[in-house]
């Protein structure tokens, strides 16, 4: 929930409507949690679900066989999984094969978070990269509502994360393109 | 505040409706005679001036008191009080102190020279008292506050009768005597002493008086016929008793055996250690069950050495042997003799076999009627229709000083009808105070006070007084401890435990009402009342 | 008589009065102006315990504060009786919510007097037995445990008797209610049941737990007086004898309760945090079935078929409540039946 | 101020500019985020003079805030699901002694099969308690809503319950515009309590009253709600007025002049419902909206000239009574009386189920063309509930049917408790 609050504070810093909201359940520390984040020019009314998502962020790349992440993807839609390893290292290229592959990408957003902010929370470096890999929002609204969040070093050290993620996919980006061009 | 309907209410507003008409019996406050007062020989309210004691208002404790006898100090010392016999109180612990209080209030009464009420206008009567003991005095104190004339002749030399003649110092100080028969003098009373009355009818018509009372005692000791040798010294302990009493003991030598069991026994026996015998011994026919005088008596008499053969007769007495018969008690408890003799060394017997009465003086007065040596009297004490009234020892009745101060209150009232020719409808008396209807709960537990007693080695060889008084603090608790059967003494407990508040406190002296608006009958304040001075009345539906 | 040190002896410290005494000596209700917290009017039974604890209780309450009290009554007898449409007995401000909450709302209004800066307001809370340690306990023990500024007492007639006279867990075992046996070979409650309200008070270690009778005043006032010289939560258990639900002759209501107290059957403390500071001795102790003959709840051990084997088991009770807040010198343990 | 921030939170902050003086509670989600928020706030000393009390249990809860208020303090406290049933007794009598609190509902479901999630069967079970029920459709709006509560409660001495759909709204971080304490203090005078327990003025409230005039209390009752028809408007005039929004009042209506179909509906499923108007009108459909805001009192005369224009009335809703249906379309019906519309019943999201554009869409198109039911349950599982039919029907100790069903779908049971947070 975190994130998807983070997330729809920075849209909201920039001007635009959001809306943020937890797949509403007994969420325990470790259980599977889905939460949603709507970004619209316009006031945003409805209260259902997202059942048809623009991009997807992964924080927890185990969960990815346990449950039906990828339904109401659209194939021009955005994947950010927070992984280590290559998206084509983790086994479900075939589902993506009919996919715009340069909106596949993964982010070792955990190591990113263990080297700025000591602990493993992805969340930040994640946004960080998102902001980076979509273009949706910027890094300096990002930072912003991670300060917002938490205050003093610990939000320093999460915007610094933020930004550490954003120069990794801005570079994996590249390195995409460099590759797809030769 | 502009309450909301029906939901929210006014204060108090429930006083509208009536729960009285609940009651099927209704509570009323009652007053009853407490046992003290109807024990009373004297017809003291005991209960009465104890109330104004226990607020330690002495003065009004004093006063009430002697309305009805006029020598408390003496009372306190020389009555029996049957009243603590009767107490209540026994049943919780021990009676209250009733004597002892009456006496502190007497004495303190003579050493703040308090007077007794201003006697009555002068109704013009004049009334002759013949016998200035206890009867005679009571009888001229009550005469004179209904404001007759009194003239109180005694052949004696000075006042008081068997209270000074019969009574010795150290059970009944002289000064105290002496002070409380002043006083009622003081109200008026012609005294006239060393005057014997031969013929009462005579001195009626001579003195042209009204009526007279007749208080003559029973001054003659009784003599039984024993053997006995010209050189033995024998004496009637009446005599004795007045000899020692004029300051003129006789010589009765160092044994001294007095034959008798009643009060006169041993105070002739107490008096003769006092004279410095160095035996004095009671012989008596019966036991200690069955002796008249008082346990007290008893026990203060052996204290001082005195020493007590039961169950032994008088056989003869020759030169300084007496001779001795053992008794033993019948079936009846009446004794016989049993043929064993026993001797003991004597010096002089003492007779204290009781009094017989000299009536000689009524031999020309008309209608008096004489039975086993005493004079008969209605209940107004009246012996003889042409105005003579008779009391005390004379009459039949017990042969205590109480009585006899409860006679002559009696006479002074019967002679205030005859002589102002009222006719009196005897007083209602209030059903009696019994201990089932107190609860007792209320009373907090309090021992009895007890009076000092004079150390021994004194007692065998002066004639100080025995028995001292109350102190004010004790005096006080002891008065506290009347349990005030029968009527209400304002605890409050009513007025606490009605669950109705159905009860309206009147304010101090002025006690309780209901408020039958709204008693529901429920009777709590029946069960909780200390004294029993509320009954339960059925309703009349 | 530990608390009220009058050295009087014509009816000493245990009437409600007395002409002789001081005022400082005597109870509020001795005193023509006492507040009559509960007016006349009410219609309680002839003879009703509760009216007359509640009166006791509130007046002495009214006196240590000056009048400034709040009360809160929980449903039952005493609230049916004081205040049915269009007329109350009350004189207080006073407020009835529920059976059951009682302790909660009382909770609510000290909480609005602190708020608003009125310490100076105390606040009352009182139920029946049933109100206290069945339906009403939940939130007695919120409170208790909160420590909320509330004085909570509990008039206890050992039943349901507003409803008619039915089984609560304050009913002593072997008395019969509308809901326990009423005939059969073990009539009456049962042995082992039930709850002593007192004692789970002191498990809260509350400022103050007291219990007292309505047959000693000096003793139930004093104890009120302390209660309210106490601030937090503070519990006072009255036993209130009731005519109709024991069985009992109308005029017997204070006898009864002294009954209680002197078969050691109802313990009177007192106790501060938990521990008990003082335990009124038993002036004149009874064996238990001069208490229990006198209402016709206990009938069925005494009649036709005598149950001399239940008594002595309701004895034991009696005496190990002595045993345990030591109510007779060791003296005299032993009773005289 | 307008501020990206989480339902619970805006209620919270909101509810402390309205000061209160005794905030009671006992946590059970979804209404736990603004007890805890408001707790830290009198912690913290922002909000005071304020008592705040962790009662036992929701009776407590409602207890306390009874006697705070009868003792003339400004009470409030918020509950949901079965702490609402837990209350009920305190919740009737709070009515009934005319007390002014405000309570937030979180809307939830109510067990058995325990169920943390939305719907509005808490608020329909006191629907006849005697309290003022307004239902927010957004954050913005519960927020709102809970100074014009205050407001109107202490007006007329009634309490007043602002629901809002648990989880949905309160869980839902999204845009509100937080009132300034000045502008609160302006819609919000000090509260006079109509009757207070004042040693100084005595009163004995909460009398026993009996058949002579319980029925003259209960119909004042009654009197003081149809009043709360009256001022519920003029607050929220007022408040638009000062806050220049419109929020409140009782019935909203969106796209309704010229509609044929009207969609009733309760709280925040409106937006989701707006929506597929607007793509329903987008292909030519005649459809509308018409939110109710005071479900009690039920303002029939709004209702009724808000669905005037259109012959077909669709009320969908988040609960119903078993073996009838809808609740909200029995008071519907009651005030279209003597109208000629065909009025339809659409029971939806119970327990939490999403309600999705595209569902509401096939609805609306489906009553378009004349071929809704009397009453419809939106998007049941009908293959589930023939089989567990069959299993019933076929073996008499068939088990729980809920975790029948659960087995079917495969659906790992999610544990749940009622006090989770």
């Amino acid at each position: 929930m975190t994130a998807a609050e983070i997330l729809a504070v920075a849209a909201f810093a920039e001007g635009r409507h959001a809306q943020a909201f937890p797949s509403f359940g007994s969420e325990r520390t470790g259980a599977p949690v889905v939460s949603y984040c709507r970004i619209d020019d316009a006031p945003i009314r409805t209260r259902e679900p997202v059942m048809a998502p623009d991009a997807l962020i992964v924080q927890d790349v185990t969960l990815v066989h346990q449950v039906d992440l990828f339904a109401g993807l659209s194939h021009d839609g955005y994947v950010l999984i927070n992984t280590s390893r290559r998206f084509t290292e983790l086994g479900f290229e075939d589902h993506f094969v009919d996919f715009d592959q340069e909106r596949l990408l993964t982010c070792p957003a955990t190591e990113i978070a263990l080297e700025h902010v000591g602990r493993p929370m992805p969340n930040a470096a994640l946004l960080g990269g998102f902001a980076a890999f979509t273009g949706q929002i910027t890094l300096d609204a990002i930072q912003q509502a991670i300060r917002d969040r938490f205050s003093g070093v610990v939000g320093e050290r999460n915007a610094a994360a933020a930004k550490a993620a954003f120069e990794f996919v801005t570079n994996a980006k590249e390195e995409f393109l460099h590759a797809s061009t030769n | 505040m502009e309450i909301p309907f029906a939901i929210t209410l006014d204060v108090g507003s429930s006083r509208s409706n009536h729960t009285g008409s609940w009651r099927v019996e209704r509570p009323v406050y009652v007053d009853r005679l407490p046992p003290c007062n109807d024990a009373c020989p004297a017809g003291e309210n005991i209960q009465g001036w104890l109330y104004y004691a226990e607020s330690g208002n002495y003065r009004r404790a004093w006063e009430k008191l002697v309305e009805e006898n006029p020598m408390p100090a003496i009372m306190g010392r020389i009555c029996f009080h049957p009243c603590e016999t009767a107490c209540n109180r026994v049943q919780v612990d021990e009676a209250v102190g009733i004597n002892a209080v009456e006496r502190f209030l007497g004495d303190l009464a003579i050493e703040k020279r308090w007077s007794l009420p201003i006697p009555g206008s002068d109704t013009g009567k004049r009334v002759l008292v013949v016998g200035a003991g206890p009867a005679g005095l009571s009888a001229a104190y009550h005469l004179r506050r209904l404001g007759h004339q009194v003239k109180l002749v005694d052949s004696a030399s000075q006042l008081g009768g068997m209270m000074r003649y019969g009574i010795p110092a150290y059970r009944l100080p002289r000064s105290v005597l002496d002070a409380e028969i002043a006083r009622i003098v003081a109200q008026g009373v012609e005294v006239e002493l060393n005057h014997v009355v031969h013929d009462v009818e005579r001195e009626r018509i001579d003195g042209k008086f009204d009526a007279v009372f007749l208080a003559v005692g029973a001054q003659l000791g009784k003599r039984v016929n024993i053997p006995a040798g010209d050189s033995s010294r024998v004496i009637d302990a009446v005599t004795f008793l007045h000899q020692v009493a004029e300051d003129d003991p006789p010589l009765l030598g160092r044994r001294v055996v007095v034959y008798g069991g009643g009060d006169t026994a041993f105070d002739a026996a107490r008096t003769a250690r006092r004279l410095g015998a160095t035996d004095a011994v009671i012989v008596y026919r019966r036991n200690r069950e069955h002796m008249g005088a008082s346990g007290d008596e008893l026990e203060q008499a052996l204290g001082e050495g005195v020493t007590v053969r039961w169950l032994s007769t008088v056989n003869r007495f020759e030169g300084e042997k007496m001779v001795l018969e053992k008794m033993a008690l019948n079936a009846e408890g009446f004794p016989e003799p049993t043929g064993e003799f026993e001797e003991l060394d004597a010096d002089a017997l003492v007779l204290a076999l009781g009094q017989d009465t000299d009536l000689s003086l009524l031999n020309r007065a008309p209608g008096i009627n004489i039975t086993n040596g005493v004079v008969s009297v209605e209940s107004s004490m009246m012996a003889a229709p042409s105005g003579i009234f008779a009391g005390g020892d004379a009459v039949p009745a017990d042969r205590t000083a109480t009585v006899a101060v409860g006679h002559g209150k009696r006479a002074a009232h019967g002679i205030d009808d005859f002589v102002m020719g009222n006719d009196r409808s005897p007083k209602v008396r209030h059903g009696l105070a019994t201990f089932d209807r107190l609860n007792t709960w209320y009373y907090a537990d309090a021992p009895r006070q007890r009076r000092p007693e004079l150390e021994r080695i004194r007692r065998q060889s002066t004639f100080d007084e025995v028995i001292g008084g109350l102190n004010e603090d004790n005096a006080l608790f002891e008065a506290r401890r009347c349990l005030s059967c029968g009527n209400c003494f304002e605890c409050d407990n009513c007025f606490g435990v009605c669950p109705d508040n159905a009860v309206r406190k009147l304010g101090t002296g002025e006690r309780y009402e209901f408020d039958y608006d709204f008693c529901k009958g429920c009777g709590i304040c029946v069960t909780e009342c200390p004294c029993g001075a509320i009954e339960m009345v059925p309703e009349k539906i | 008589m530990t608390n009220q040190p009058v050295h009087f002896y014509q009816v000493g410290s245990f009437a409600v009065g007395n002409r002789l005494l001081r005022d400082d000596q005597r109870t509020v209700q001795s005193n023509t102006d006492r507040a009559n917290s509960i007016d006349s009017g009410h219609r309680a039974c002839q003879g009703c315990g509760e009216a007359l604890g509640a009166r006791y209780a509130l007046d002495a309450a009214m006196r240590s504060c000056d009048g400034q009290i709040v009360a809160v009554n929980a449903t039952g007898c005493l609230e049916v009786f004081s205040t049915p449409y269009p007329e109350t007995s009350w004189r207080i401000p006073w407020l009835h919510s529920l059976f059951g909450n009682a302790p909660a709302v009382a909770t609510g209004v000290a909480a609005a007097m602190r708020v608003k800066g009125r310490e100076d307001v105390r606040v009352v809370a009182q139920a029946g037995d049933g109100g206290t340690v069945d339906i009403g306990f939940g939130c007695l023990s919120g409170m208790f445990e909160r420590n909320d500024d509330v004085l909570f007492i509990c008039y206890d007639n050992e039943g349901y008797m507003n409803t008619g006279v039915q089984r609560s867990a304050a009913t002593p075992p072997a008395a019969r209610t509308a809901t326990t046996d009423v005939v059969g070979p073990e009539p009456g409650n049962v042995f082992g049941q039930g709850k002593d309200l007192p004692r789970l008070a002191m498990a809260h270690d509350i400022p103050y737990v007291a219990t007292a009778t309505v047959a000693d005043l000096h003793d139930l006032e004093h104890k009120v007086e302390r209660a309210m010289e106490l601030r937090g939560a503070r519990y006072l258990h009255v036993l209130v004898p009731c005519p109709l639900g024991w069985g009992s002759a109308s005029n017997e209501t204070i006898h009864l309760a002294r009954l209680a107290k002197e078969t050691g059957l109802f313990p009177v403390f007192e106790a501060e945090h938990g521990v008990v500071t003082n335990a009124t001795q038993i002036r004149r102790r009874v064996p238990v079935q001069d208490y229990l003959s006198l209402q016709r709840r206990y009938a069925h051990l005494f009649g036709a078929h005598p149950r001399p084997d239940v008594v002595a088991r309701i004895q034991s009770i009696a005496d190990a409540n002595i045993a345990r807040y030591g109510l007779l010198d060791d003296s005299d343990q032993e009773v005289s039946v | 101020m307008l501020r990206q921030i989480e339902g619970s939170r805006a209620i919270a902050e909101t509810v402390a500019l309205c000061r209160p003086e005794v905030v009671c509670a006992y946590p059970i989600s979804p209404q736990t985020h603004i007890i805890e928020a408001i707790g830290a706030m009198v912690k913290a000393g922002t909000l005071a003079p304020c008592e705040f009390i962790n009662v036992e249990s929701e009776f407590a809860a409602m207890s306390v805030a009874i006697g705070a208020s009868a003792a003339g303090a400004r009470a409030y406290t918020a509950t949901a699901s079965q702490g609402l049933l837990y209350m009920i007794e305190a919740v009737y009598n709070a009515a009934g002694l005319g007390l002014p609190i405000v309570m937030t509902l979180a809307n939830r479901a109510i067990g058995a099969p325990i169920n943390i999630w939305n719907d509005h069967s808490d608020a329909m079970a006191v629907r006849d308690a005697g309290w003022i029920q307004l239902f927010a459709e957004t954050n913005q709006e519960a927020a709102d809503l809970h100074v014009q509560a205050f407001r109107l409660a202490e007006e007329l001495s009634v309490p007043v319950m602002v629901c809002m759909d648990g989880f949905i709204l309160t869980h839902a971080v999204e845009r509100v515009d937080i009132l300034d304490q000045a502008t609160v203090d302006l819609l919000l005078p000090p509260y006079e309590p109509r009757q207070v327990l004042d040693p100084a003025d005595p009163v004995s409230i909460g009398a026993m009253v009996g058949p002579e005039a319980f029925e003259e209390v209960r119909y004042l009752a009654h009197l003081r709600q149809l009043d709360a028809l009256e001022r519920i408007p003029v607050i929220a005039k007022q408040f638009a007025e000062v806050t220049g929004r419109a929020s409140g009042g009782l019935v909203s209506s969106y796209r309704t002049e010229d509609a044929q179909t009207i969609i009733v509906a309760l709280g925040s499923v409106l937006g989701t419902i707006k929506d597929a108007v607007d793509m329903r009108r987008d292909l030519g459909e005649r459809v509308g909206v018409v939110g109710i805001t005071s479900f009690r009192p039920f303002p029939g005369d709004a209702v009724r000239e808000a669905l005037r224009p259109a012959t077909q009335i669709v009320v969908l809703e988040k609960a119903f009574s078993v073996g009838f249906g809808g609740v909200l379309s029995t008071d519907v019906a009651m005030s279209l009386q003597g109208e000629q519309h065909v009025l339809r019943n659409v029971v939806a999201g119970l327990g939490g189920r999403a309600i999705t554009r595209r569902s509401l869409e096939e609805l609306i198109a489906t009553a378009v063309r004349g071929e809704l039911p009397v009453l419809t349950f939106l998007d049941l599982d009908h293959e589930a509930v023939d089989r567990e039919r069959t299993r019933m029907a076929g073996t008499r100790r068939s088990g729980p049917s809920a975790e029948n069903l659960l087995r079917d779908r495969g659906t790992v049971g999610v544990s749940t408790s009622r006090s989770d947070s």
